[in-house]
């Protein structure tokens, strides 16, 4: 361009067509090539293939999974009205907004765990940030295969260094998630990555283009090599080549993040910026195409204005770099140098490359020669979209109908219990969240450990609760019902500090769609999902769908994680999970009656880590969730908290009762009393995962109001026992089942994760 | 009296630090640029944790050579009181306002939790109201906290009563169990010479309100007021 | 007794965030000769045994000290 | 142009816990011929000019590379 803003050239050189084999390595097939020749009345030049191929990926496209994702109402009012935002976004009162977004980061972490890792927590943060949002708090959902194999160990081991790199250095803490270990996962290891950001409803920003002739600024890192097709590279299978895929990978730098942060933050104060969109995957090409066509305006750009880090990158290679730490900013005409002086005070650059037009095109130029003249909304919009087949799997009746009542009891309830709790996806975390800085900015006044996260709004008396939940073996043996069960567990997380749900961010991951298995299994999931989320109040306001988790040897469970925010009106009325002194009331909240307990499917062991760690199965059918009885449970806990009738509450999940009763001991370091009437074997009485339930703890003197509320409420209330001495000890219907010393559980629940890195 | 929190990029704990002082000592408290120069109007200057230039090469080694450090060593030398918290710790040590230098944490990871550390000085201006063996529950948040000096120098501290504070357990005995790094000696933070330095790596101001779990760190930042007014 | 000097460095296509931060502080330091950093590893070996060093130090590295997804190294035994 | 290569290591009193963890580690994957690894840095610097070369890199050393109470450092200079 020169320095008139007239061109060189107005029309992209004659083009000759693209041999087959060129685009479909680039991921396009036939008919899709044919619709981009359409589109662009010619064929396309190298560069615009490759933007394309990245944009029309599943990664950045959503091809095969946007029709089932209008299975939530804010998604599809979303794509109806006015268009997807970088994160979603949710009134909390009082002037403030959360945003909100969970990511995947699967692929990359595979193959490089602790850069895969770090990057995938640079990247979300950047959907936070550029709505003018300060990211507060993080949380990561992970899944690895068996930490018997030193590979998951290795894998294990990077990816949570490279969230702690990463996060830690940001100063965002990172303040909860979760981990399961199941060998699905090994060769396929899960990294989902959950920020939240605190923003003023009057100042969020949007991923716009507005206002033709504004100039369009490149701030953050150089733009190198990194990653180009990353996007691409997400949308496939792992096999044997990923190694030699390994260029995609990507290197992060939290420092430059966390100055881009602050310098974004203060910039978007000014005033002067009238759009701003993060890069992520497919880099300048995305974060131009989307902005224009958000604004319904064109843009123009010259690729010699990116300032590099290697010498000689092509255009094709500058328009895909996904390298990370950088942002699009949108200016207001004028006010160039009062933006761009902010972000060299914190020592980034802060570059021109180009304009906003008014008519619909993003072109592309390298100097003088225009390399891409294509229409923003063709490659942000209107990737092409499929219905896929879905077909049930073969495996579903037999692993759902697999007799169970040959399962007998076992031998020693205490041996049973023991190796629950080290069983390292029951097991304490610490190992893992001591690595993380989760404490500051000071405001998590829930740290990690407890039912959920919670993290006060600073200036005000609220707080917000976060907690991340999906059981992977649950949507296995049932997607729909297992989806369901993510979701009221979260809700029952969030219920048991005291949070109210009030929005969901979800990541779905699974294998091949192209499967027809596999695709009824995302269907079954997202609608089990999107009927959970508006019954319990807390809709889907944003997600990640991660696709092609499998390898030759394995495909992933269904594992569509829910991550649920909810609101704490009074932060000093919030509650933690564990006991907090001897002497009090221990009893269970229920939401099912005792006549329900006749329903045969009610103490079934379906579908437990019980199953799986003393019988080595994954069968039956998960729990039995209704969710009307189920919220009730969360209104009943919820106006317990409030009153302040409560000492604790904790959800009984993996591991059943007994595990959540052992971990209420081992926390709190006080033992507990228990005797269970049961009209099933101890052993599901134990370790049966029933939902609806929340373990609680108080004085006496509060037990009779609390029967009020469950009157109320029409849920259960059952005495178990009382808080103190050293042990745990649980009669089932007055046969001594369980007699262990504290410190031995808390050994075996605590020592199991770091012994099994020490090997 | 007045409070300057200096913000290198990549400091991460200037805010909590600034919020601190503001809200709980309710003091007048600013930010200072690391290119400031002129540090006159202060009376207590704070370097903050974080990962000042990403802490890349060795944690505080960049920092280290910001304009504001001249400064700083200037007001330190009339007198000033200097408190560096973590990274802070980090930078004064690589500047050489205080003896010695951190090492990674000999578990080789970051560790972020609360635990209890040991006053050992009850006269500094940081720490005069507490008292001697008096045990604060503050939390820590680091991968580089392995205090190192050299025997000399280790004989000069504990001679001249320079040691601030010992992790310990939460009895107050000083065991290698509760040494979270393998610091030398379990030592958590060091006065300068002159006593108006100091270095620590617990997070005083991540304790200062129940809410956040303990309130033991404003016993600390209380100590600096006191003295000053 | 012999003993192996393993240099690892980054790809040099690959950020090194760590060498720019330390080029920008030279400069600042008044060193404005200075063009490129990079920082790397350098790990020393102390080894028993004569018989197949090298194979064996290639090995290490291969499995261990480099992650050749991101990294280059290189090796010299001094015997 | 000339290159300046810096080798930054350890004191040899001081503990080197990493090199601990390495060697424990290449003795799990069968290397039992290892008697000690340390870990240092290896930093590779691109010069201009000519003059003073040792002079002006061994300044960089002393004033930021390596810290003096706990590191020692060599470097040698490419041509
Ligand atoms: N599973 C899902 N559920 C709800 N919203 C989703 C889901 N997957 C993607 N989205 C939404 O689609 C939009 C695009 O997602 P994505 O491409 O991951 O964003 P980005 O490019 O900013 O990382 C976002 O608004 C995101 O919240
Ligand atoms: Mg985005």
């Amino acid at each position: 361009m020169s320095a008139n803003g007239e061109l060189g050239s107005r029309t992209v050189r004659e083009t000759i067509p693209i041999p087959p084999e060129v685009y479909r390595e680039m991921g396009l097939n036939d008919e899709e090539y044919r619709r981009v020749v359409a589109v662009l009345g010619r064929h396309p030049t190298y560069t615009e293939l490759g933007m394309y191929a990245v944009m029309w990926s599943e990664h950045c496209g959503y091809k095969f999974s946007r029709p089932i994702l209008k299975l939530f109402r804010k998604y599809r009012e979303a794509i109806e009205g006015s268009g997807l935002e970088n994160a979603g976004l949710i009134d909390i009162g009082g002037g403030f907004g959360i945003a909100m977004k969970m990511e995947s980061h699967n692929h990359p972490s595979a193959v490089e765990p602790f850069q895969g890792a770090a990057t995938g927590v640079g990247g979300i943060l950047r959907d936070i940030f550029t709505m003018g949002a300060r990211p507060i708090a993080c949380l990561n959902s992970l899944r690895f295969g068996n930490l018997d194999d030193p590979r998951n160990r290795y894998l294990f081991e990077h990816v949570v260094g490279g969230i702690a790199f990463y996060g830690n250095c940001v100063g965002v803490p990172t303040v909860g998630g979760e981990v399961y270990f199941d060998d699905c996962y090994s060769g396929n290891p899960l990294v989902n990555v959950l920020s939240v950001g605190l923003v003023r409803l009057d100042e969020v920003a949007f991923a716009r283009a507005c206002g033709p002739g504004n100039p369009v600024m490149l701030v953050g890192s150089r733009t190198g090599r990194d990653g180009i097709h990353g996007a691409t590279f997400a949308s496939v299978e792992l096999g044997p080549d990923s190694e030699s895929r390994r260029p995609n990978v990507q290197i992060g730098d939290p420092f430059t993040e966390k100055c881009l942060i602050e310098a974004t933050l203060e910039a978007l104060k000014t005033g002067y910026i009238v759009g701003i969109q993060d890069m992520g995957a497919a880099g300048i090409t995305c974060s131009t195409c989307e902005t224009a066509a958000k604004a319904g305006t064109g843009m123009r750009i010259d690729v010699r204005k990116v300032p590099l880090r290697e010498k000689s990158m092509t255009p094709y290679e500058i328009m895909l770099s996904e390298s990370q730490e950088r942002m699009l900013a949108i200016v207001q005409k004028g006010h160039e140098n009062d933006v761009a002086r902010i972000f060299t005070k914190w020592g980034l650059n802060a570059s021109i490359i180009g304009e906003v037009t008014d008519d619909g095109l993003v072109h592309v130029y390298d100097g003088d020669e225009l390399v891409a003249q294509v229409p923003a909304k063709s490659l942000a919009e209107e990737a092409p979209t499929y219905e896929l087949d879905t077909e049930e799997p073969d495996y579903l009746r037999r692993v759902q109908d697999y007799d169970l009542s040959h399962i007998h009891e076992p031998d020693d309830y205490n041996e049973v219990l023991l190796k629950l709790l080290g069983s390292p996806t029951i097991a304490s975390k610490e190992w893992v969240y001591e690595q993380y800085d989760h404490m500051v900015q000071t405001n998590t006044v829930v740290l990690p450990g407890s039912d959920a996260a919670v993290v006060r709004i600073r200036g005000t008396k609220k707080a917000i609760a976060i907690t991340t939940d999906c059981n992977g073996r649950y949507c296995y043996l049932d997607p729909y019902l297992g989806a369901q069960i993510a979701v009221a567990e979260a809700a029952r997380n969030l219920a048991c500090c005291g949070a109210k749900p009030m929005a969901v961010t979800d990541c779905l991951n699974f294998g091949n769609p192209e499967k027809p298995e596999v695709f009824w299994q995302f269907r079954k999931c997202v609608e089990g999902m999107a009927e959970a989320c508006e019954f319990f109040e807390a809709p889907v306001v944003s997600g990640n769908v991660s696709f092609y988790n499998e390898t030759p040897d394995a495909v992933i469970y269904p594992t569509p994680v829910v991550g649920m925010l909810g609101l704490i009106e009074d932060v000093e009325k919030r509650c933690t999970s564990e006991f907090k002194r001897e002497g009090e009331i221990i009893a269970l909240i229920c939401g099912w009656s005792t006549n329900d307990e006749s329903r045969c499917d009610l103490n079934s062991l379906g579908g437990s880590e019980y199953l799986k760690i003393v019988h080595g199965l994954a069968v039956g059918k998960p729990p039995a969730l209704l969710m009307e009885k189920e919220k009730r449970v969360h209104r009943a806990v919820l106006k317990a908290i409030d009153e302040l009738l409560l000492s604790s509450a904790h959800d009984c999940s993996e591991g059943g009762l007994a595990t959540a009763l052992a971990e209420g001991c081992i926390m709190g370091d006080v033992g507990a009393k228990i005797s269970l009437i049961a009209n099933c074997g101890p052993a599901a009485a134990l370790f049966a995962e029933t939902q609806s339930r929340v373990v609680v703890s108080l004085p006496i003197e509060k037990l009779s109001r609390l029967r009020e509320i469950a009157e109320e409420e029409q849920v259960q209330i059952t005495v178990l026992g009382k808080t103190g001495g050293d042990k745990l000890e649980i009669k089932v219907n007055d046969e001594p089942v369980i007699s262990v010393k504290i410190k031995d559980l808390s050994e075996a629940w605590r020592g199991s994760i770091p012994s099994a890195m020490e090997k | 009296m007045k409070f300057g929190v200096i913000q290198f990029p990549g400091s991460n704990c200037d805010q909590d630090a600034y919020f601190a002082v503001r809200d709980i000592l309710q003091q007048p408290v600013d930010y200072v640029w690391h290119q400031e120069s002129n540090l006159s109007k202060y009376d207590c200057l704070i370097l903050p944790g974080g990962f000042s230039y990403g802490d890349y090469l060795r944690t505080g080694a960049i920092a280290r050579f910001s304009p504001v450090m001249s400064a700083v060593q200037e007001f330190a030398d009339r007198g000033g009181l200097v408190i560096g918290i973590c990274n802070g710790f980090q930078i004064l040590c690589e500047a050489h306002l205080l003896p010695g230098a951190l090492l990674p944490n000999n578990t080789l990871r970051f560790r972020c939790k609360y635990l209890h550390v040991r006053v050992e000085n009850d006269s500094s201006s940081f720490t005069h109201l507490c008292h001697r063996g008096q045990v604060l529950r503050i939390p820590i948040a680091h991968h580089s906290g392995c205090y190192y000096c050299e025997p000399d120098v280790l004989k000069e501290l504990e001679n001249k009563d320079r040691i601030l504070l010992r992790y310990c357990d939460r009895d107050g005995n000083v065991t290698e169990e509760s040494n979270p790094n393998g610091s030398i000696s379990n030592i958590a933070g060091v006065l300068n010479e002159h006593g108006n330095v100091a270095g620590m790596m617990p997070h005083p101001e991540r304790a200062v309100e129940s809410l956040l779990g303990s309130e033991d760190g404003v016993i600390i930042l209380r100590s600096i007021v006191e003295r000053i007014s | 007794m012999p003993k192996a000097n393993v240099y690892v460095t980054l790809k040099p296509s690959l950020l090194d965030a760590q060498g720019k931060v330390v080029q920008g502080a030279l400069e600042k330091l008044g060193f404005t000769n200075v063009s490129a950093v990079r920082i790397g590893k350098y790990i020393q070996i102390e080894l028993e045994g004569n018989s197949n060093l090298e194979q064996q130090v290639d090995e290490m590295c291969r499995k261990l000290l480099a992650n050749p997804v991101i990294e280059d190294y290189r090796f010299e035994i001094e015997r």
